[in-house]
């Protein structure tokens, strides 16, 4: 790239070249080449279907100068674009060469041109995407969940993305391995659910829940900490699942248990 | 609603009258959160009801109530009609902001679909954050298609009856601006001239699928 | 409901007419996660507008139909007629999420199949529960494959069509691979030290394993 290319720069008017640096000061605003040349194509106040492809490009050259010239870091993909503009204005500028056989400037240039509507287009169908009445925000649906103390019949569901989380998951467990903190003090819900599934079948009448506690951890205030809070979790999952009722008589009263009749 | 219940002797078939079968679709739609298909409807109520003119009834009865009958993709569900939103301040649930980026990914996700990540990536000509399509995909409004039959076999995404319900539409071909988008060329995958070589197959049967996708219920 | 339109035009006074009010109270008391007070009603609508009267209005409208309102309590709520409680007992069929435990192991088995039982402990690092096992069974998403020829002769696990029908998939190979879960956001970005290669190798190795499993069964 040769300096004279750039004299379109130096003859910017002030108001010009502040609205240029403006942009330039906004880089991290720009999500992308093809976003700031979107913006840039503004300043032509056409439509996007009769843009001039030169003008925008050398306008999108001019920025990536300023740019440089303000010591300003710009990402790959900027420069990427940027060398593809030059070969584009190349392209558009010299006469045809007969024996190309690849795509002319124009064909290059109306591509672009496409691009930019697409973008463009697609910008104000998400906008008007939002703008449309929302569920939660503009309708409502039923607030109440209805009684369901009839029967019941559990459906089990996960998703693709659930199974591929859990996949993932598995397979970066021995790399986490080394943040994860042993702690013999800890009770985990699935643990206690585990000891509750054996024990509840036994459990007939009203039981405080600390008696589920494994054997000892109520001696030691962290184990028991940990376990009261597990074993409660797991209290309210089996709940949940319609195995067992659970009741609180008043505030920091026992909480008790049964298996459900 | 007295005449609801004059043809209420019971006839020497089985299915109960229609005004019978209108309260039961009511009953049912009103129970559920979820949108309702007709088939669902049929499956619940007796034998030889007719869940869609029940349905259809339904749906004209609730006209201009504070409470209507949508359609939302293959079912039915009841919402509260737009204009009284501002009743409804207390419930509204705090609706996390989508980020530009995410709110773009969605709507090419909608009209292109069923498109790929390197589809988004060409449209918006900047690289889609991880965090973008995991956010969407979390939120339920989209989620994986079939594979796209070209190398590498890129898994496309494509939205959900959720998004559709979330945005009181009643098939994607329902989408703002699609016939306009579609008529301008602006929903074609043109590749980049000089490249047509490697893209055209997928352009083919992407079509193929966008159509099947938005023509389904026709 | 034409009719409901009919004294639309605004009086001097702010109340909104009757038949406005009566939409509102509809719109409330279905969005409304508890039932609401005439004063809460009252404290929601625009000055002026009477709830109770519009309340009883709405109160008279849905007699005799599938959702009623009913007092409760101190407050009003929508729900649905008694007589229909048969209707909505399928609307108690409980949609629960599989617990961790679950999908890690049909996450193993789809991906490793046919896999055993001791090879999902040992990737899982935990034993896994008979009851997880069964669950799977019993949701026919997975099903006994052949036996391993090695000592013990241990059944093994394969997930089944159904499964591959509920999470849309042609076939087990369309499970996105390592490489697409970090691109989705889901493994993360960083790569840490070893990950790369060896996670690779196994993506390699399983597919290899899963194009035998598919072409036995072929």
């Amino acid at each position: 790239m040769s300096d004279d290319q750039f004299d379109f720069s130096e003859s910017l008017s002030v108001q010009e070249r502040l609205k240029a640096e403006a942009l330039i000061v906004d880089v991290e605003g720009f999500e992308g080449p093809l976003d700031l040349l979107l913006n840039l194509s503004r300043t032509q106040k056409v439509d996007l279907r009769t843009i001039s492809v030169l003008h925008l490009a050398q306008q999108y050259l001019a920025f990536v100068q300023r740019a440089k010239a303000l010591r300003i870091e710009l990402a790959a993909d900027y420069l990427v674009m940027a060398a593809w503009l030059a070969f584009l204005k190349s392209r558009l500028l010299l006469p045809p060469d007969p024996t190309d056989e690849g795509p002319s400037g124009e064909e290059l240039a109306a591509h672009l041109a496409f691009q930019l509507e697409r973008l463009a287009a697609m910008r104000d169908v998400a906008a008007r995407l939002m703008a449309r009445d929302q569920l939660g925000r503009d309708f409502f649906a039923r607030g109440a969940p209805e009684d369901v103390a009839r029967v019941r019949r559990v459906t089990y569901s996960a998703t693709l993305l659930d199974l591929m989380q859990g996949y993932a998951r598995v397979r970066t467990k021995d790399e986490f391995r080394p943040f994860v903190l042993d702690r013999e003090a800890i009770l985990s819900m699935e643990q206690a659910l585990e000891r509750m599934r054996g024990l509840i079948g036994y459990a007939g009448d009203w039981t405080d829940i600390q008696s589920y506690l494994p054997e000892g951890w109520e001696l030691d205030p962290k184990r028991r900490r940990s376990a009261t809070a597990a074993t409660f979790a797991a209290s309210l999952e089996l709940v949940k699942a319609g195995k067992i009722e659970i009741r609180q008589g008043d505030t920091f009263a026992p909480i008790q248990i049964r298996r459900k009749p | 609603m007295a005449e609801s219940y004059d043809d209420k002797e019971q006839s020497l078939f089985d299915a109960p009258p229609f005004a019978e079968q209108e309260r039961m679709v009511e009953a049912v739609l009103f129970a559920a959160t979820e949108p309702v298909s007709v088939a669902g409807l049929n499956a619940r109520m007796p034998h030889g009801c007719n869940a869609k003119t029940a349905l259809e009834m339904l749906v004209k009865r609730y006209e201009g109530r504070g409470v209507r009958v949508v359609r939302v993709g293959d079912g039915y569900a009841m919402r509260t009609a737009p204009d009284l939103g501002h009743l409804m301040q207390r419930e509204t649930t705090e609706m996390r902001k989508l980020s530009r980026a995410a709110i773009e990914t969605l709507a090419i996700i909608a009209y292109h679909q069923p498109t790929t990540r390197a589809e988004i990536e060409e449209i918006r000509g900047v690289s889609v954050s991880r965090g973008t399509i995991d956010q969407l995909l979390e939120m339920e409004w989209i989620r994986f298609g079939r594979r796209r039959m070209t190398p590498g076999r890129p898994v496309t995404y494509v939205v959900t009856p959720q998004f559709l319900d979330h945005f009181g539409l009643e098939s994607a071909r329902d989408l703002p601006g699609l016939r306009e988008l579609r008529a301008a060329g602006l929903l074609d995958a043109r590749p980049l001239p000089g490249l047509e070589g490697s893209s055209d197959g997928a352009e083919v049967e992407n079509d193929a699928e966008q159509d099947d996708l938005f023509e389904d219920d026709a």
